[in-house]
């Protein structure tokens, strides 16, 4: 006997009503608006989980809202990880067939991954996730929220990018079977990195074959991989390459060129011997977290001494750079790698562009967020000093105007 | 493991190099209480007292307020404790019929009187709490549980008869560890490990919120055997290894005790020699002193200063030169750094090193090089040529001695020593030679209280073979008290295992098929089968995470043809005797512990809730 | 090897004159929420023909009269969808979407686990594809019987999976996402007209609502990928397993959505063992699964955890047999239904009452007379353990 | 992998005793004048000024009040903050493998393992430790004694400052088994030792009683002596050597504390301890921290994370505690370790004291090294700005009056620094056609020049050279 509630009833309680309409101004804190210069003294009015007034001391706060007081508190906007790896379930990779261009990795997300709670309380509140690493071409990354009150309101931009993977990761593992048939299950086919590169290229020429052909007669209906290729061709999507050597990077250049589509590039560890190539192409660089492993200079970590001042580098060759989280589990403290940037020479404010607007921009959406302008989402952190200092936490983090809990 | 995943990032590598913390992932809430003493036992048992027989009635008169063994300090009550009145629809004893609104009475620790509502006086000031539909049941107790432990112990192979389980118990983070919220106010904890004898379990008092205390003067009640093999048959020669193997545990433990007494004997004897004969030389002593100089005829140079291959510990350097030129380092072992190596003899004449030399151990005030008068290249090439000549003097670096057992020979050192010169020309007493004490081995120490009756034995056999193996081997070692758990094939030989007078604990007693290859035995039917026979059983839980199951297994019992009043006695009276506790729980009677269960409904209702209990008259678990 | 008897000769055997049946017992449950207190029925020709007070005084006075005493008649217990045991004829191997594939044709009317289903008090089964498929094939309701089991009816409802076991690393799809890929492409190409063969057909019967759907979902990312589906290609999903389905417990009262649930163990977490309460709450309907034994230690658990006794009834047996379209037939003792009822000391969510008989098709499989002297510990129920 | 084309050792040595030839100056005399001074065990002192004597600090004070003498050798570190430098209380650093697989090793030492050339000891001076507590690892039940080293010299004897801290010991079940046979084998090893000792002695006692009695020749003089292997594990019973009990979690801690009260022992406490802080407590001894001091932990029941800082369980304990740091990752940073322990809530300058002073006390160091106190061996640190920001860079670094590290001599950072080098040479002007040669090897690209990897072609530069003159042999 199944009692069937009133549909619009069920939904309300699915919906959860997010925000309390009501208005909240946060006064005298210093505010990093992101993209602009600081306000010593600063008000963020918010309301309806959008970003409503953000001016100095003499912002006029609507009266009814409630007003809280940030003396001696720094606010950012939420901060952006254009490159998260949301847990490690093997469900991240297809190993089905190496290049499987049309498969999301939004299906295989759990929103209650340990690590989205763990990357909110670092000040994380937009993440763009990618599949895994083992296929050459691994699918369409998205780009959500870190928390909403229902899982499916958590996508920003679903469909973000495409993701392909340089290098020999792809190639490990697999072995071809002396006879085997080529398409056997057991038989997957980058065995080296000549191989990975090739399969990327194949499947470009064959998508763009079959767009030349589609143009003409009405040969069989395009596969759906081969349709998101097209899209990355004519230039709709962007594509994230994963080169970390400087081969790889040679190697993701070159193809972006051949092929003419845009690309970005992720983990760039040897971006420093690149500088000018890089600045020429005109991409933009996701470095990852360096930092972390490395003491400065200490040969202990194979004489990875100018890895740390990769940063400083790019940033003042002004190629256009974001710094993530990248491959590094451990590392989900994105405003950490802010900080070991600015050790090694970046100054402050681009620093945390880096992580806020930057992105933002990449990602394609510093309309919704990114930073704290008029309209905008009401995505921001509330930290106990400046975000750079070692001793800061993220007293609360705010999401759509919601405050999120914090792991204490 | 646990995964730091703190910010700290680990570098692979560096992490592989032993930096990994082992650290169980279950913790408890707030630290546990004092833990228990050393399991040195803290009072011993007075010799005459029996241990608590199976299905003896608790022999002290239950009306007598002061047990006979423990006597209770006056003034022991906490002051203003007033005494407490339980009223409930039904009253169920265990010892007697079911009493319709009954009545007990608690004063302190203990039940004071038990009875129907209007024929037991109240006594005033009392604290009266009524349940008009409640069930008072004595407090339930679990004959085997593995609560308060983690999977370190349950994991461990290598233990042995001398691991008490006493010593690892801890307040556990998983809700169903809180056995006081369902209602087992006593249990036994005990752990099945691949281990063939596994230690000695530990019977506990669950407290509060998954606290626990262990039951005063008898931490360790058991010692856990296991001879059950897990496979479906066995080949006979594969049974008789097993049976060898446990048999032989218990050869020679006479000699081992024996060897202990001897010991003894043998040490006075030495005593009373070696005194006879410092007396014999004293007298000499005395009687040579007129004529003679005291120098002795000997006249070998003393040989402690010379000798350096004399006075240097039979066991050779430690690994490396042992006295380092100047050296700030000790040798190994050398005491105090910065400074001489070994014991005052070290190699060559070595000037006392340049810079202060810092009093042994006490870590060093190390001042500052001073200023060399001289050039500082001069002292250099000394320090050079020191140190190159004393790697070429100093052969080989020896690796330390395997360390042999720690009992060198009892004889005086090395022979250069020599006998004492006197003896050879007087026909006096000889030197006694000092008895070498034998070593000590816990896990016989405890099969020797088994043998005594002090600790049972407690055996773990599934199958009926090794169910009979396990009776042979009470016989043959005549041992007192033999208890079998998880003994799913024990209803074929219900009436041998009465006339040996063992008793059972039946575990897993649910309708649910037993893995292969136990699911041929059907284990609600067990208890029935039991006590037909009349051999004393006890349900339990076996397992930490069925102990809110423990009334629905006695339950199950029922349907398998046990009488309800048999059912409610296995998971409390009995377990008690079985435990050796039945004078102070199990039932509710005057004189015992107030350990007390008051449920909503029949405790064998899929939905009775527990509303109370009582652990020694507080109250332990209230429902919110 | 058992002999096998010709099917012919069963077909023999039922068609006999058989005798009607008037049972009577002091509690009769004819549903999880009718409960006739001395109440009686009457069985012919192998289903229940009246009920209570409308039995026919004649036909009661020739029928020969089962009668229990004080014990407690239940309806057949059905068992949530399963392989009885035959994981391996009950799972493709090498393809892994294989829809058209039926159930019914894997069925072994003598293999022993469907012998035991009397013995816990059951009396029909949801045979279903193993949860290794994507796609697994057709299930199939299955009772056994005196001599032999037989299937009494074949294509119930379409088996899918996402749950891990059906992403076998040795052959696509290995991971959640190319799983989803797959089944959205497959129902979308049964949408489009152009495509065609048997099972297209299969889906498309879905996509009209002719099919009941059960997929295989245990983590929350898997139940939102189930949902997703159900809702994208609108039909009423029933979830199988749902482990984490306390977090989701909103969308599936919203998208209708029933649950079978994993077998309860008393070391989950609480809020998976409160779970069938907040579902009986929020009105979601559910059932218990896992092997008979496991079904009805589950039910005991949930009463445990504050589920009220009559929609545990339910989700042992009438709420199986709603959610896969076999309400008419199983579940109940309506006037209609096949009379598989069973005979227990007391309620059989007490684990004190011990199981008398059972009947299927009005024919008794398991345990002596009813009417006989019942064993000492039922009817001494003193205050300890009876009611 | 170690980049260097030459054994670093043997090149080290050359070139010392090459500045070991320079005449000595007559007296080894220093002054440090710096605008804002952190003596650690004072209050601060602005525009201050440190003199250190033959190695030994003589004067701390405002630079208005103190005279500096006319001979000292002055560094002006005006902008500048100076600093006692670090003390780590427990590490593994500079020791290759550093867990024996033998379970019982009382004899052995980390003197025979420490590298002085391991790369470690560079970046401690990097980060400016003035001493590290080394110790055997933390698998091996009776792993052998530790000492304390500075992070400078070309043998383990230049290093040391004080040899044979103590026995290390561990309830970590390294040998297998589950964590009730470690506490039985460690009980067995003690039980052991004392049966021998009890055994030495009563030979020893009736030796005597011979000897009194005449039975053995008066001169004849005892001569056996303690069994090398067992003289740490001797000492340490005897509580004459202390002993550094890793604890890993709070399982073990309920057996620490029983040790504790018959050996005189140091607690290095692994984390997740959260639920055994009352017993910590119970100890009444300061406790040395694992260097991960936040660890994450998820409730069974809730499924909710929670956060827990082993520094702040202590601190709200009242339980004096030193920090540590890791041998690679964020923990390896003092600025790192020192913010994480303010995030979450403790004092700045209690948090300098647990990597300064109560390590220097805890090691029985309290009076040589930890603060700038007068009397205390000169070392200092001093840094580009506040010690607890991510910014701060250690300029230079002084040990016992010799400077030991300076960062622009530092040949693993030119690469980070040489657009400031760049920038300082463009405004002085003059040198830069002397920086232009410099540059002039490197690929003339239009554009800045690309920081060529700094291939340590050619050996390893000399480990940073002492600024002052050279430093006599000890």
């Amino acid at each position: 006997m199944h009692r069937s509630l009133p549909l619009a009833a069920a939904l309300a309680l699915a919906a959860l009503l997010p925000a309390q309409d009501g208005v909240t101004a946060y006064r005298n804190a210093r505010i990093l608006p992101g993209g602009a210069p600081a306000i010593a003294n600063g008000t963020l009015v918010v309301g309806g989980g959008k970003v409503l007034a953000v001016g100095g001391a003499d912002t006029p706060v609507p009266d009814g809202a409630t007003v809280v007081d940030c003396a001696g508190k720094t606010i950012t906007p939420g901060l952006i990880d254009a490159s998260f790896r949301a847990g490690n379930t093997p469900d991240m990779n297809e190993n089905g067939a190496e290049v499987t261009p049309h498969l999301r990795v939004l299906d295989s997300l759990d929103p209650d991954d340990p690590s989205f709670v763990r990357a909110r309380s670092a000040g994380v509140t937009t993440v763009h996730v990618m599949p895994g690493s083992r296929s050459v071409i691994g699918g369409l990354g998205v780009v959500l929220k870190t928390h909403a009150a229902d899982p499916q309101a958590m996508v920003v931009k679903n469909d973000a990018s495409l993701r392909i993977v340089m290098g020999s990761e792809p190639s490990m593992g697999n072995r071809a079977i002396r006879g085997g048939s080529v398409d056997s299950i057991y038989y997957r086919r980058p065995t080296t990195r000549m191989g990975v590169v090739w399969a990327a290229r194949k499947a470009f020429f064959d998508a763009k074959e079959a767009m030349e052909q589609s143009v003409g007669a009405p040969g069989a209906p395009p596969s759906p991989g081969m349709e998101v290729l097209a899209r990355v061709l004519r230039g709709q999507l962007t594509a994230v390459t994963t080169a970390r050597s400087e081969q790889d990077l040679r190697t993701a250049l070159r193809l972006a060129t051949e092929f003419g589509y845009r690309t970005v590039i992720d983990d760039a560890q040897d971006a420093h011997m690149l500088v000018g190539e890089l600045k020429a192409a005109g991409t933009t660089v996701m470095l990852g977290a360096p930092s972390a492993t490395a003491v400065a200079g200490s040969a202990a970590s194979d004489g990875a001494d100018p890895r740390s001042a990769t940063v400083r580098l790019l940033a003042d060759a002004g190629v256009p750079f974001v710094i993530t989280t990248g491959s590094n589990l451990a590392a989900l403290d994105l405003v950490r790698e802010a900080m070991f940037a600015a050790r090694n020479g970046l100054d402050a404010a681009r620093a945390l562009d880096a992580v806020t607007i930057a992105p933002a921009k990449l990602l394609g959406i510093d309309q919704r967020t990114g930073s704290l302008q008029k309209g905008k989402d009401a995505d921001f952190v509330i930290w106990s000093t400046d975000p750079l200092d070692p001793a800061a936490a993220a007293a609360s983090v705010h999401i759509d105007g919601i405050a999120v809990q914090v792991i204490r | 493991m646990r995964i730091p995943r703190s910010p700290s990032l680990l570098g692979a590598s560096l992490c592989a190099l032993g930096l990994l913390l082992a650290a169980p992932a279950v913790r408890a809430q707030e630290p546990p209480p004092a833990p228990a003493p050393t399991p040195a036992p803290a009072e011993q048992r007075p010799a005459g007292q029996p241990a608590g027989q199976p299905g003896e009635q608790p022999a002290a008169d239950p009306g007598a307020v002061d047990a006979p063994r423990r006597q209770r300090r006056p003034g022991r009550l906490p002051p203003g404790f007033a005494p407490l009145v339980l009223e409930a629809g039904h009253v169920h004893p265990v010892t007697g019929p079911a009493i319709e609104n009954g009545v007990v009475v608690v004063r302190g620790e203990r039940i004071v009187a038990v009875g129907k509502k209007g024929e037991v006086e109240v006594p005033q000031g009392a604290i009266v709490r009524s349940f008009p539909t409640g069930h008072v049941y004595p407090g339930l107790i679990d004959a085997a549980t593995d609560a308060y432990t983690d999977g370190s112990l349950r994991s461990d192979g290598g233990a042995d008869g001398g691991t008490s389980f006493a010593d690892d118990l801890r307040k556990q983070e998983a809700r169903f560890h809180d056995l006081a919220a369902q209602g087992i106010t006593t249990a036994y904890v005990t752990v099945r490990s691949p281990a063939f004898v596994r230690g000695q379990g530990a019977i506990v008092r669950p407290k509060k919120d998954g606290a626990f205390e262990p039951w005063r003067d008898k931490e360790a009640t058991a010692l856990q055997m296991r001879l059950a093999s897990g496979t479906l048959m066995s080949h006979a020669l594969e049974r008789q290894q097993q049976f060898q193997q446990a048999d032989g545990l218990f050869e020679g433990l006479d000699e081992y005790r024996k060897s202990f007494t001897d010991h003894a004997d043998a040490l006075k004897k030495y005593d009373k020699e070696f005194a006879d004969y410092l007396a014999f030389h004293q007298k000499k002593k005395d009687g040579d002193k007129k004529p003679e100089g005291d120098k002795p005829a000997d006249a070998g140079k003393p040989a402690g200063a010379a000798a350096p291959a004399a006075g240097d510990a039979p066991a050779g350097p430690g690994p490396g030169p042992g006295g380092r030129p100047g050296g700030r380092r000790g040798g190994p072992g050398g005491q105090g750094g910065g400074g001489q190596g070994g014991g005052g003899q070290g190699g060559g004449g070595n000037e006392p090193p340049k810079g202060n030399e810092p009093p042994k151990n006490e870590p060093p005030k190390k001042d500052p090089p001073k200023q060399l008068e001289g050039a500082a290249a001069a002292a250099f090439e000394a320090a050079l040529a020191t140190l190159l000549d004393t790697i070429a003097q100093d052969p080989k670096p020896q690796d330390p001695p395997k360390p042999e057992g720690p009992k060198p020979d009892g004889q005086q050192p090395a022979p250069a020593g020599g006998a004492p010169a006197g003896e050879k020309k007087d026909e006096g007493p000889k030197r006694p030679t000092y008895p070498k004490p034998p070593q000590k081995d816990p896990q016989r120490d405890a099969l020797l209280k088994v043998l005594d009756g002090e600790l049972a034995l407690r055996v773990e056999a599934h199958r009926p073979d090794e169910l009979r193996a396990a009776l042979a081997l009470q016989q043959r070692r005549s041992i007192p008290l033999l208890v079998l758990e998880q003994a799913y094939g024990a209803g074929a030989l219900a009436d041998d295992l009465a006339k040996a007078g063992v008793s059972v604990v039946v575990t897993e007693c649910l309708p649910l098929t037993l893995a292969p290859p136990y699911d041929r035995f059907d284990v609600p039917a067990l208890p029935a089968k039991l006590a037909a026979a009349g051999v004393p059983f006890a349900i339990a839980t076996g397992r930490a995470s069925w102990s809110s199951l423990l009334p629905l297994q006695a339950a199950a019992a029922v349907a398998g043809g046990l009488p309800p009043a048999e059912a409610l006695r296995a998971i409390t009276l009995t377990p008690a005797e079985i435990l050796g506790v039945a004078k102070d729980t199990g039932s509710l009677q005057p004189g015992k512990y107030a350990d007390v269960l008051v449920t909503d409904r029949p405790l064998f209702q899929t939905d009775s809730r527990v509303l109370l209990v009582l652990g020694k008259g507080n109250a332990e678990y209230e429902v919110k | 090897m058992r002999a096998l008897l010709p099917s012919t000769l069963l077909a023999l055997a039922a068609t006999l004159p058989a005798q009607d049946l008037l049972v009577r017992a002091k509690t009769v449950v004819v549903a999880p929420d009718t409960v006739l207190t001395d109440g009686r029925f009457l069985v012919r020709d192998g289903k229940v023909a009246y009920v209570g007070s409308d039995v026919p005084a004649d036909a009661a006075a020739k029928a020969t009269v089962v009668d229990c005493g004080d014990a407690v008649v239940v309806p057949g217990f059905v068992l949530a969808p399963t392989t009885l045991g035959r994981d391996g004829d009950l799972a493709e191997g090498a393809l892994p979407f294989t829809p058209d594939l039926r159930a019914a044709e894997a069925f072994d009317p003598w293999q022993d686990e469907l012998a035991k289903l009397p013995r816990a008090g059951f009396t029909a089964a949801v045979l279903a594809p193993s949860p290794r498929n994507l796609a697994g094939g057709l299930g199939a309701l299955v009772k056994p019987g005196a001599t032999g089991g037989r299937v009494a009816t074949a294509d119930l409802h379409l088996a899918l999976s996402l749950t891990a076991a059906a992403r076998n690393p040795e052959r696509p799809p290995t991971s959640l996402m190319g799983g989803v890929d797959l089944l959205r492409s497959a129902f979308a190409q049964a949408k489009s007209a152009a495509a065609a063969g048997p099972d297209v057909a299969v889906l498309r019967d879905v996509l009209q609502g002719g099919r009941k759907v059960a997929i295989a979902a245990d983590t929350l990312v898997e139940l939102q990928a189930a949902l997703d589906l159900a809702r994208d290609f609108g039909f009423e999903p029933v979830l199988v397993g749902a482990r984490d389905a306390d977090k989701a417990l909103p969308r599936l009262v919203a998208q209708r959505a029933a649950v079978v649930l994993a077998p309860l163990a008393p070391e989950m977490r609480r809020a998976q063992l409160e779970l069938p309460a907040r579902f009986a709450e929020a009105g979601v309907p559910f059932c218990f699964s896992g092997n008979p034994e496991q079904t009805r230690l589950s039910a005991v658990l949930a009463v445990r955890h504050g589920l009220d006794r009559q929609t545990a009834w339910a989700a042992l047996g009438r709420a199986t047999a709603t959610m896969f379209g076999a309400a008419g037939q199983v579940g109940a003792l309506r006037q209609g239904c096949a009379a598989d009822f069973a005979v227990w000391s007391g309620d059989p969510l007490d684990l004190g009452s011990s199981l008398r008989a059972v009947y299927v098709d009005g024919a008794r499989v398991h345990g002596g007379q009813p009417s006989a002297a019942a064993p000492a510990a039922s009817s001494s129920s003193t205050a300890a353990g009876g009611r | 992998m170690n980049s260097m084309s030459l054994p670093a050792s043997l090149l080290r040595c050359a070139v010392a005793a090459a500045l070991a030839a320079l005449p000595a100056v007559a007296q080894d005399l220093l002054a440090v004048k710096a605008s804002r001074i952190v003596p650690v065990s004072g209050p601060v002192v602005d525009d201050g000024v440190v003199l250190i004597q033959n190695g030994r600090i003589t004067k701390v004070g405002k630079q208005s009040e103190v005279e500096i003498p006319w001979a000292a050798k002055v560094i002006d570190a005006t902008g500048k903050t100076v600093m006692p430098t670090w003390v780590v209380a427990h590490s593994q650093g500079g020791v290759r493998n550093f867990n024996e697989n033998m379970q019982n090793v009382p004899w052995l030492t980390v003197a025979d393992a420490i590298d002085p050339a391991a790369v470690y000891f560079e970046d401690c001076l990097r980060n400016g430790v003035g001493a590290v507590h080394v110790m055997p690892g933390n698998q091996t039940l009776l792993a052998g004694q530790g000492m304390v080293v500075r992070p400078f010299g070309r043998t383990v004897e230049d290093m040391t400052i004080a040899a044979n801290t103590g026995m290390k010991m561990s309830l970590a079940s390294g040998g297998g088994g589950g964590r009730l046979q470690q506490i039985r084998r460690l009980r067995r090893a003690i039980t052991d030792v004392r049966e021998y000792l009890a055994d030495f002695d009563r030979r020893k006692g009736e030796f005597e009683k011979e000897q009194a009695a005449g039975a053995i020749p008066a001169d004849k003089k005892w001569t056996e002596e303690i069994d090398r292997t067992k003289k740490g594990a001797v000492d340490l019973v005897q509580k004459k050597a202390k002993g550094w009990l890793y604890v890993p979690s709070f399982a073990e801690m309920d057996e620490a504390l029983r040790l504790a009260q018959d050996l005189d022992l140091q607690i290095v406490l692994g984390s997740n301890i959260d639920e055994a802080v009352g017993l910590v407590k119970k100890l009444g001894k300061p406790v040395v921290l694992d260097d991960a001091i936040e660890y994450f932990e998820t409730d069974e029941e809730t499924q909710k994370e929670k956060r827990f800082c082993t520094a702040k369980l202590l601190a709200d304990a009242g339980v004096p505690f030193a920090l540590t740091l890791g041998l690679g990752g964020p923990t390896s940073y003092p600025w790192w370790q020192l913010g994480a322990c303010v995030r979450n809530g403790i004092a700045r300058d209690k948090a300098i004291e647990a990597l300064t002073m109560v390590p220097a006390q805890l090691l029985g160091l309290g009076d040589q090294i930890g603060s700038l106190g007068e009397g205390k061996l000169g070392n200092l640190q001093i840094l580009t700005g506040d010690p607890l920001q991510a910014t701060t860079w250690v300029e230079t670094v002084v040990l016992e009056g010799q400077v030991v590290y300076e960062r622009s001599k530092d040949p693993r950072l030119q690469y980070l620094f040489e657009a400031e080098k760049a920038k300082a040479s463009k405004a002085a002007g003059p040198e830069r056609k002397e920086t232009e040669k410099k540059e002039s090897d490197k690929k003339d690209g239009a554009e800045p020049a690309k920081a060529e990897p700094a291939k340590a072609e050619g050996g390893k530069q000399d480990a940073p050279k002492s600024g002052g003159d050279g430093r006599e042999v000890r």
